[in-house]
């Protein structure tokens, strides 16, 4: 099979004006995946699905992950020679550095003809509030029905194109995505009073006294 | 004349709702199957809408058994959610063990001793001839056998289930696998048992197959119903038994060869109608293929370490980087994707359910049927809830 | 031909059903209360606490409440509160004990993890099954009390676990206290004083019946 | 019941007689008639009301033994109380209508089921002398009892307002109506040869041996035997026994017309399917197992009433064995099955059974043919319907990658 640099050659000579970046996986796995970006995914799936040298006909995973907006302190270290021929003194400076979170998409990918694989794709929404969407493979796998509904109700992605986009796995009136790094459980379940502290505060709140018989659902702040 | 005629409707998405709706044909029935049905295999649930007894649209609903195992995953340390991998599938919990040691050992770069590897063979294609067993039972129940074939079934995974436990100390819930190796090794005679029952399963399966695959009541109610194509099967991610009942010669023992598979010699039988009595009839020679792969692996086991001696147990943490691993389940290919970032708990776990992806083409293989046949199909599907909801 | 296939089956039920009066492989059904199967060793159902001595079992617990079990612990079941004093243990080396050890048996589910990551090797699984309680927020929770079972007892359930922690339980102390009798005779020689009395080893207890944790 | 009993029969034989004559011999005869028929009611209602207690508890024995379990065996010794345990635990659940359903109908749906299956077994000859009711058309009054259970079955799943329960109402009529025609026309060929509607001469005319060995029951024919076999499968069909328990299809249809039901009025249901059983069983005795004749002419010092009881244990032990082994068709199989196998097959039998009775007089040589055409007439037919109905449908051969 060919490597996902070759992969990425391929796409980028085939589909001149699209984003198509490699991103290395450190792990001694070496899953590197494709980052594509959202206009010409839905084309180079059916492009990697149809061409005849990798046919990649089966989309065995299909996952979220979120990545929230993270700090990142970069730590740059000047060395300065001493004109005096003493040792070099070093000056270390932070610079914090806000990167912004997203919601990525990725997508596993076989070829049940070919028997190769995987081939990793990844998708990125804009941010994690408003440009949640990205469009649906399910027209190009059907795999990802069901899949992309999961990562849908769970992370909050919106499939364009998705023929059937509902909650899968929580019940319809539900309001937060639960996969998510922030998400606050609502304060409504019935809790075990296991000896922990935490939960047991938790319990002690809930019980003896009886639950109140309708319980709000809290969204998330 | 034949007990199966064609279906009236087309089996294509999106077709769903007959077009014929006038004074001869009245109104259409909705009925919500589940989710405490007696044969949506636990908590499952089917808003079927129905044309007489024709189903013309079938929704599966699910999440009544869900807990967001992955979330749970992503708050517990990677040896953690090793018991709960035993929950997903709770029935086949040695294959999801496995499937969840190796994708951390991928992600580690841990070896596994020899002993270990043949120890898992051994304990995967138990797993596969118990979890294919019960289906078999489970389907007939489906067809309203009056519960013998589940019965003899559970006898035999009853031994099974013995094995289980005086290896790992639990019967389902056994949680026996550990990242780079097996928690304990065979206790003595326990690989004699081991043999003992592969020798035996034969003459089961014989006597089994003598009150099924003759039947004709069976194959009246399974041949020719829900058949899936080669092409829909692919394209919908189904796996396991089904996509090879589909006809497609894909299982990943032959294909990734994970484990000591490649070391040895079995066959994957195909089916050539995607029907029902396929899906059956694959699982009954799959399981045939099972013993003979027990019979060679408990011969030729080593003795040895069964844990990695660099392995650790304790605040294991493995170096920043990301894998998705898969092995073939007894249902279907079941993959874990691991992000680490470093840290003692993975970044994100996820589990490939084979139930749930499987499910994709449950309406798709209904349609046009009856809805007694959606019950066999669901059946012939092979979910168990624990999976699908996680 | 129609219904030869049928004939089949039904021949198969009646081999089976003439086959449940005379061969107990087919007849494999225990009854339960009445008889009861031979646990295999390596049964495992919920944690108790190992400790050396029947007649003190508060006194000679091996836990250490070093608490990583209650942190390894994937459904949170375990919960310890380190005592503010120390007591000698088996050994006679000053220990910190748990003050407090409960786990809820509710939230438990037999996993082992605990006992797989105890370097004191003192938590072990027992058991006991037929555990049955009317409440379920108390009976079910265990204390230290309750989980509290001497060594003898492990070693009626686990015989060939039991045996090897015990070896290495004593190859472990033998070394600790010739450690120390090395850094005592040492320290003697250095300041010239007696040597530090070695503790007693551990009593042997004769083996009690089996007790069941739920109070 | 037939007051002509003559003393030299055995005492056995004439015991429920004389039982009776104790019982009501000092009433005046216009009150005598009536008491009697109220004792036969009571001794009917007695005798079936335990036999379905021990049946359910047999067939769970019998289920639990084929499927390698012992069953029931908590309740008493060998679990002998336990059809007792759960009478007792039906009496005293919670009887519970929904809000939505047909109140009346509801109710008056498993009443009138028991009533209509008790009617049947009025005319069932159980001995020598037991026939509760001799009636001249005993085998139409038979199959018209029967077949008005359907009416109650469509009661209970329509009053129940439930969408489980209509799928099985319909299922339901579907079924019986479907599996009426072959159990009719199956015994058209016995009323044809013994020239009688009515059960007692139709047991009577079984009676006798050929050489002192072969009773002369209608089952020991060729048309005989394919009638038996005929009669046997629709009566499966028509007390929704398995293999053709659609109605309350549990796998599907959860309990079907019962979904709605609890306790007595469940337990009534069940008491119903059970009489069915015996009564069809009972009919099949009658007319094709030579009633209460005994098998054999030195086996005749046994009560006639015991053999009866013995055949009809035998046919009921039979529906049990069947239930325990094979899994349920369909609704469409099942409707397939009746009118494209069994009346095609039920119409042969009618022609064949007219030339065997037209052949009669054939001996020798011509006995034999008379033995081959009969027995291709039933066999043919057979094959070839067979052959027709499973069509498609056959073990496969698998290939491996």
């Amino acid at each position: 099979m060919e490597t996902p640099d070759q992969i990425r050659d391929r796409l980028l000579s085939r589909f001149p004006g699209a984003a198509v970046s490699l991103i290395s996986n450190p792990g001694p796995a070496a899953q590197h995946s494709l980052l594509l970006d959202a206009a010409d995914a839905r084309a180079i799936a059916t492009f990697l699905r149809d061409d005849p040298g990798l046919q990649l006909d089966f989309c065995s995973n299909v996952t979220g992950v979120d990545w929230p907006d993270r700090e990142i302190v970069e730590t740059t270290r000047t060395s300065t020679p001493d004109p005096a021929g003493g040792p070099a003194k070093v000056v270390e400076q932070k610079t914090k550095r806000l990167q912004p979170g997203c919601l990525e998409v990725v997508y596993h990918l076989y070829s049940v003809a070919l028997l190769h694989g995987p081939v990793v794709l990844r998708l990125r929404t804009g941010n994690r509030s408003d440009q949640v969407s990205l469009p649906s493979l399910t027209p190009v796998w059907r795999a990802c029905e069901f899949q992309e509904r999961e990562v849908f109700d769970l992370f909050g992605v919106v499939f364009e194109g998705h023929p059937d986009l509902r909650r899968i796995l929580m019940w319809d009136g539900f309001k937060d995505h639960p996969m998510r790094k922030d998400y606050v459980e609502p304060d409504d379940y019935e809790w075990e009073p296991t000896p922990h502290g935490d939960v047991l505060a938790k319990a002690k709140r809930h019980y003896p006294t009886p639950a109140p018989a309708v319980v709000k659902e809290e969204p998330k702040p | 004349m034949s007990f199966s005629d064609p279906s009236p409707l087309s089996a294509a998405p999106g077709a769903s709702v007959r077009a014929v709706h006038d004074e001869f044909h009245g109104d259409l029935l909705e009925v919500s199957m589940g989710p405490h049905h007696p044969s949506t295999h636990g908590v499952f649930r089917m808003m079927v809408t129905l044309d007489g007894e024709t189903v013309v649209k079938l929704k599966p609903v699910f999440g009544y058994l869900h807990r967001n195992h992955e979330k749970i995953g992503e708050n517990t340390s990677y040896l953690g959610s090793m018991p709960y991998t035993d929950r997903l599938d709770y029935l086949c919990s040695m294959t999801n063990n496995w499937a969840y040691a190796l994708a951390v050992e991928k992600l580690a770069g841990q070896a596994v001793p020899e002993r270990a590897e043949y120890l898992r063979v051994i304990l995967a294609e138990l797993t596969r001839l118990l979890n294919h067993t019960c289906l078999a039972g489970f389907l007939l129940q489906d067809c309203g056998a009056s519960g013998t074939p589940l019965m003899y079934a559970f006898r035999e995974r009853e031994k099974i289930l013995d094995l289980f436990e005086s290896l790992s100390g639990s019967r389902m819930m056994c949680n026996y696998q550990r990242f780079g190796g097996c928690r304990v090794d065979a206790p003595a005679g326990w690989l004699d048992a081991a043999r003992a029952l592969t020798d035996g399963y034969g003459s089961f399966l014989d006597e089994y197959e003598a009150l099924l695959t003759g039947n004709e009541i069976l194959m009246a109610r399974t041949q020719g119903i829900g058949c899936l194509s080669a092409k829909l099967a692919v394209s919908a991610g189904v796996t396991g038994p089904l996509l090879r009942a589909a006809g497609v010669a894909y299982d990943l023992r032959k294909v990734d060869g994970y484990g000591f598979y490649p070391r040895f010699d079995f066959r994957v039988p195909l089916g050539a109608h995607g029907d029902t009595y396929d899906r059956y009839m694959v699982r009954v020679l799959e399981m045939r293929e099972s013993i003979r792969i027990l019979q060679q692996a408990l011969r030729d086991i080593p003795a040895g370490p069964i844990m990695d001696p660099k392995a650790k147990l304790r605040g294991f943490r493995p170096k920043p980087g990301e894998v998705y691993s898969r092995i073939e389940g007894p249902k279907g290919e079941i993959g874990f994707h691991l992000i680490s970032e470093g840290g003692p708990n993975p970044y994100r776990y996820r589990v490939r359910p084979p139930s749930l992806i499987n499910l994709t083409i449950l309406e798709d293989l209904c349609l046009g049927h009856s809805i007694a046949d959606a019950v066999v199909i669901l059946g012939s599907i092979d979910i168990v809830l624990g999976e699908v909801d996680r | 031909m129609l219904g030869s296939g049928l004939l089949q089956g039904l021949a198969v039920t009646a081999k089976n059903f003439v086959g449940s009066f005379h061969d107990p492989k087919r007849f494999v059904t225990t009854q339960y209360p009445e008889e009861k199967t031979r646990l295999p060793e390596a049964y495992r159902n919920f944690p108790f606490l190992v400790s050396e001595n029947a007649e003190d079992p508060m006194g000679t617990l091996r836990c250490v409440a070093c608490q990583i079990c209650e942190k390894e612990c994937p459904p949170q079941c375990i919960y310890i509160e380190k005592s503010k004093d120390k007591k000698p243990d088996a050994s006679g080396k000053q220990q910190i004990y748990p003050a407090v050890f409960d786990i809820d048996t509710a939230v438990c589910m037999s996993c082992q993890i605990c006992v797989e990551v105890c370097p004191f090797d003192a938590i072990k699984m027992d058991q006991v099954f037929e555990l049955a309680a009317t409440d379920r927020f108390t009976g079910l929770m265990l204390d230290r009390h309750a989980l509290a079972k001497p060594n003898s007892y492990f070693h009626q359930l686990h015989p060939t676990e039991a045996a090897e922690v015990d070896d290495r339980l004593a190859t472990e102390r033998k070394a600790a206290e010739e450690k120390a009798r090395a850094a005592a005779a040492a320290k003697a020689a250095a300041a010239a004083k007696p040597p530090a009395v070695p503790p007693p080893p551990p009593a042997v207890v004769p083996l009690p019946p089996p007790v069941p944790p739920a109070a | 019941m037939s007051a002509a009993a003559t003393t030299s029969e055995s005492f056995l034989e004439r015991a429920p007689l004389l039982l009776r004559d104790a019982v009501t011999g000092f009433l005046p005869e216009p009150a005598r008639w009536l008491a009697n028929s109220l004792l036969s009611i009571v001794a009917v209602l007695a005798v079936f009301g335990l036999l379905f207690a021990f049946l359910t508890l047999a067939e769970r024995k019998i289920l639990g033994r084929v499927q390698n379990r012992p069953g029931p065996n908590r309740t008493g010794w060998f679990g002998l109380l336990q059809p007792f345990a759960d009478g007792i635990k039906m009496l005293t659940k919670e009887d519970i209508v929904p809000r939505a359903a047909d109140q009346l109908l509801h109710f008056l749906a498993p009443v009138t089921l028991l009533a209509l299956s008790i009617l049947t077994f009025a005319v069932i000859p159980y001995g020598r002398h037991l026939v509760p009711v001799e009636l001249d058309s005993a085998v139409l009054y038979f199959f018209a009892a029967g077949a008005a259970t359907e009416l109650a079955i469509f009661m209970a799943g329509w009053a129940s307002h439930n969408k489980y329960a209509l799928l099985a109402a319909m299922r339901a009529l579907a079924q019986l109506i479907s599996y009426e025609l072959p159990l009719l026309l199956s015994f058209v060929p016995v009323v044809l040869a013994t020239g009688t509607l009515s059960t007692t001469g139709i047991v009577a005319a079984q009676g006798g041996w050929k050489w002192h060995l072969i009773p002369h029951w209608i089952v020991f024919t060729p048309w005989g035997a394919a009638g038996f076999a005929i009669f046997m499968v629709s009566a499966l069909a028509e007390s929704n026994r398995s293999p053709f328990d659609l109605p309350e299809a549990e796998s599907e249809l959860i309990a079907g017309h019962l979904t709605e039901y609890s306790g007595f009025k469940y337990a009534l249901f069940f008491m119903a399917e059970y009489f069915g059983m015996c009564a069809l069983s009972g009919m099949a005795v009658t007319l094709f197992l030579g009633g209460w004749q005994a098998p054999l002419p030195v086996l005749e010092f046994i009560p006639s009433y015991v053999w009866f009881a013995g055949k009809l244990l035998t046919l009921l032990l039979g529906f049990i064995w069947i239930r325990a082994t094979l899994p349920r068709l369909r609704i469409d199989q099942l409707t397939r099955l009746a009118w494209k196998f069994l009346v095609p097959l039920a119409l042969v039998n009618l022609g064949t059974a007219a030339f065997w009775s037209l052949t009669s007089a054939w001996s020798g040589p011509l006995q034999l043919l008379r033995w081959a055409v009969a027995l291709v007439l039933v066999a043919g037919p057979f094959l070839l319907l067979g052959r027709g109905l499973t069509a498609g449908l056959g073990p496969r051969t698998y290939r491996y990658a």
